[in-house]
């Protein structure tokens, strides 16, 4: 067994941990982090599989690369949308 | 009660999801495409030497383009949403978190240009050199050195979409001229660092903004 | 002999990075869950390491662990600053 | 020759950050312009492609699978000129819509919609499946800014769950192409399609499930379809029409793109799937429609009903008969009718100052042009002649019956029915006579016309349907 093939399962984990915790976890925040789990997970298996055989694959590292920085772009977002939802929820005025 | 039942199915349906993909990891055949192979018999001619940016910014600098356009959409969204700014009473400032924001900062300035310059050669580039601007940012932040934005004005508006602007002119100006994102053999590695350039400091605004527009912290009235 | 013992290494991180995603997701504490989180976004960066990736090392220590970090602490403390008004008010 | 492939991809982010540039409030006139140039280059790519045939642009020079190759066949020109043709109107539209209002939703429109277009013309051109990725996490954060500009209470709500449904899919449309990448050391989907056969292994399987999951969760396909209501009834008027008139498309576009493609082969097994999930949003979707209290969910629901049409082509795509060409004549129709009823919705809630139905006694005489608009759309969308929808209807039934598989026919039917019954509800509402100290705000007139010609363009559409069909039949270049 390979370093590439342990973690694309653990990627393959984190997934589905991640899917399993956006749907049933109640709170915004708990949400947000099961979705960066889950991306992490994704992004785990792409270079994982890809390097299971043993060698380094520099395609898969810039597809990472972006994805990592669309996920942080995307929790920014979904964490702005939460405060707004909280200072709405908790003065109405602010509407 | 009634919630049990559909949260046990979301379970048990992972739990499916999890084990079919163990065994489709373990059922790979040799993919029938050596990209490796091919990236690296191209090196020569994509104006840099490390393996990574020749992919991040001339074989797929297609994707990078939407990247950054992903990032500057997400700092729309943030500040489309955003409401009266919300006042704070006056923060307590950690004098140690103030000292080693003001030796650490520089340092950090330093680290990024190096990580930009690096990006040909080696591991680095300008995702990594923004971040670390950003984190810079933040850091002077939370020191109460540096206060949160509201709307921006036109000057931090060019900046923040600058590396934007100049990675689609030179998409343009090569289009113009022959493909888009085509880059010319001998020109390739000069166009890429003034890309990169441009990045660096947009990516560092943009991820700083998506912190400090948000953020409360000495947000001045 | 160190063939393996790098692979024990990978197999020691895999679980430390299982554990702190679970405990980022389960600890009833919304703050440690924040901490477990930074965590694993460190733990992520050693991955990323042992994968000979270190651009991704790089990025994912700047943005995934810092960056993302700093986001939701701030987010949790005006999370708590919010709820703390409403309910002295 | 001028190309217009990589114009359509750059001119939209181009006008977006110049507007972003201006400031709030600006960059109306940029995009009406650059929205201009757009839909002149997407007859222009349509003409090029009827008379040379489809064409691949490689992007950088390299060709896939190392670099990303763009491709233009029918069915990517036919969205592109929807696309810039239902943006164009409703710029227009929204230039008076948000006459005078720099804060609020109108203060980031302009850039917000410029990427939305920037990703969806990005999206209808790519061949290449980690490109689409991109453009799909672009076309969610440009929705999600839409939806929740101006940060009320239920917009705000609404678009974060728009967001992390999105996200979700988004991510499980990743993992499936980490798979894919796994298996076959690439994500162009012209060297994928000729290596994937039904013998694949189980990683493509999975990969394919994926991907079509994520696909039909994005096009709020029934019974996921929950995030859709109150997103698309929350938001402004021309958001609302952008988002159900084109971007649920974007994603049953991406869907249809892969299943014909390199999913072709393991597909058939499981294609009645998607037609029973989309006959039950017909009905669903329907039956919602016409019990909504309030105008805006009454056609976010009409919505859902007609994303079911879309779906019910994929058991009928292997036999004989047009569902393809039934499939492509729905989103345009669809398209052009829902833009126009969201169009003239805007109109009636702020000549009424309300968002409920039964408010919009005395409407028919205040505003004829207008319940002529939405009478019209809704024409279309009951299927009848001479309508797009009638055409699309048509085909789709006739398909049916010539593979013998009747039941579906039936739901075509039957959705026609029940989409009378809602349409029917807002205009008989609309003819009763006003309460006396019933008072009407003054529309502009641009947005009843603009409302008006996209209603009058998809009745026209079943007319100009067999140019549609020729076009369409421009196959994938390889």
């Amino acid at each position: 067994m390979s370093a590439g093939l342990i973690y694309a399962l653990t990627g393959v984990l984190l997934f589905v941990m991640g899917a399993a915790g956006v749907v049933l976890l109640d709170h915004l925040l708990r949400k947000i982090l099961a979705f960066n789990l889950l991306g992490s997970g994704a992004f785990l298996v792409m270079v994982g599989l890809a390097q299971r055989g043993g060698g380094v694959d520099p395609v898969p590292h810039a597809m990472v690369l972006t994805g990592i920085v669309v996920s942080v772009a995307a929790t920014a977002l979904a964490l702005a949308l939460a405060r707004r939802l909280l200072a709405v929820d908790a003065d109405p005025e602010q509407d | 009660m009634a919630k049990a039942l559909p949260r046990l199915l979301v379970v048990l349906l992972a739990l499916l999801l999890a084990a079919a993909l163990f065994a489709a990891v373990f059922d790979l055949p040799q993919p029938a495409v050596d990209l490796p192979a091919q990236v690296a018999a191209n090196l020569a001619q994509t104006g840099v030497e490390h393996p990574v940016t020749a992919v991040l910014l001339n074989y797929r600098g297609y994707d990078t383009l939407l990247e950054i356009a992903v990032l500057l959409l997400a700092l729309l969204g943030v500040l489309a949403i955003a409401g009266k700014p919300a006042t704070r009473t006056a923060e307590r400032v950690d004098p140690v978190l103030q000292m080693l924001a003001r030796i650490a900062v520089p340092l950090m300035i330093l680290v990024a240009g190096y990580l930009l310059w690096a990006g040909a050669h080696r591991p680095g580039g300008a995702f990594q050199a923004g971040a670390v601007l950003a984190a810079a940012a933040v850091l002077l932040n939370l020191a109460g050195l540096l206060p949160a934005w509201s709307t921006p004005g036109k000057l931090l508006r060019l900046g923040l979409s600058a590396g934007f602007l100049v990675f689609l002119a030179v998409a343009a100006g090569l289009l113009a001229g022959g493909e888009l994102l085509r880059y010319p053999p001998q020109l390739a590695g000069g166009l890429i660092l003034l890309i990169e350039a441009g990045l660096t400091g947009s990516i560092g605004l943009i991820l700083a903004g998506l912190f400090l527009l948000t953020s409360e912290r000495g947000r001045s009235r | 002999m160190s063939m393996s013992l790098s692979l024990s290494f990978d197999v020691l991180l895999a679980f430390a990075l299982l554990w702190s995603a679970w405990r980022s997701l389960s600890t009833p504490d919304l703050s440690r869950a924040v901490v477990m989180f930074i965590v694993f976004g460190l733990l992520m960066t050693l991955a990323w390491a042992r994968l000979d990736a270190p651009d991704i090392a790089l990025a994912e220590a700047a943005i995934g662990a810092g960056l993302t970090g700093a986001l939701l602490l701030d987010a949790l403390a005006t999370l708590r600053g919010k709820r703390k008004a409403t309910l002295d008010g | 020759m001028l190309d217009p492939i990589p114009w359509l991809i750059v001119l939209p982010p181009a006008w977006a950050s110049l507007a972003f540039l201006l400031g709030p409030g600006r960059g109306g006139r940029l995009a009406i312009i650059g929205l201009t140039l757009q839909l002149a280059l997407a007859f222009m790519l349509a003409g090029q492609l009827l008379t040379d045939g489809a064409r691949v642009y490689a992007v950088g020079g390299w060709g896939a699978p190392l670099g990303i190759d763009l491709a233009a066949d029918g069915l990517s020109a036919l969205m592109l000129l929807l696309t810039q043709t239902v943006a164009l109107a409703l710029a227009i539209y929204a230039r008076a819509y948000f006459a005078g209002g720099h804060g609020g939703p109108a203060a980031w429109f302009w850039p917000l919609t410029g990427f939305l277009l920037a990703a969806m013309n990005a999206l209808f051109l790519s061949a290449d499946l980690f490109n689409l990725y991109v453009t799909l996490e672009l076309l969610g954060l440009a929705a999600v800014g839409l939806v929740a500009a101006g940060g009320g209470g239920t917009q705000v709500a609404a678009a974060l769950r728009y967001l992390l449904v999105s996200l979700v899919a988004s991510g499980a449309y990743l993992l499936g192409v980490a798979l894919i990448y796994a298996t076959y050391g690439t994500v162009s989907i012209a060297t994928l399609t000729p290596l994937i056969d039904a013998q694949a292994p189980l990683a493509v399987w999975l990969a394919a499930g994926l991907m079509a999951l994520a696909m039909m969760v994005k096009t709020a396909l029934f019974p996921f379809h929950f995030w859709l209501p109150p997103a698309h009834g929350s938001a402004p008027a021309p958001v609302s029409a952008l988002l159900s008139a084109l971007v649920i498309k974007a994603s049953f576009y991406l869907l249809l793109r892969l299943w014909l493609g390199g999913f072709e082969a393991l597909g058939a097994v499981i294609a009645w799937l998607p037609g029973v999930l989309g006959a039950a949003a017909i009905i669903w979707g329907s039956i919602q429609a016409i019990r909504a209290s309030r105008l805006k969910t009454l056609v976010a629901y009409s919505t859902v009903a007609q994303i079911g049409y879309l779906f019910l082509i994929f058991p009928l795509l292997a036999g004989g008969g047009l569902a393809y060409q039934a499939g492509a004549m729905q989103i345009v129709s669809h398209g052009l009718a829902k833009a126009a009823m969201f169009a003239a919705v805007g109109v009636l809630m702020r000549a009424t100052g309300r968002d409920t139905v039964d408010s919009l006694a005395g409407v028919a005489g205040r505003l004829p042009l207008t319940l002529f608009a939405f009478g019209l759309a809704g024409v279309t969308l009951m299927g009848l002649p001479p309508s797009g929808g009638f055409l699309a209807k048509w085909l789709l039934i006739d398909a049916a019956l010539e593979q013998g598989q009747w039941g579906w026919a039936a739901v075509v039917i039957a959705g026609g029915l029940l989409a009378a019954a809602y349409v029917f509800r807002v205009l008989r509402q609309a003819f009763l006579l006003a309460p006396p100290a019933t008072h009407f705000e003054a529309v502009p007139r641009r947005m009843e016309w603009v409302a008006f010609g996209l209603a009058a363009a998809s009745v026209l559409l079943g007319l100009r349907g067999m140019e549609l069909i020729a076009l369409l039949g421009v196959g994938v270049a390889t």
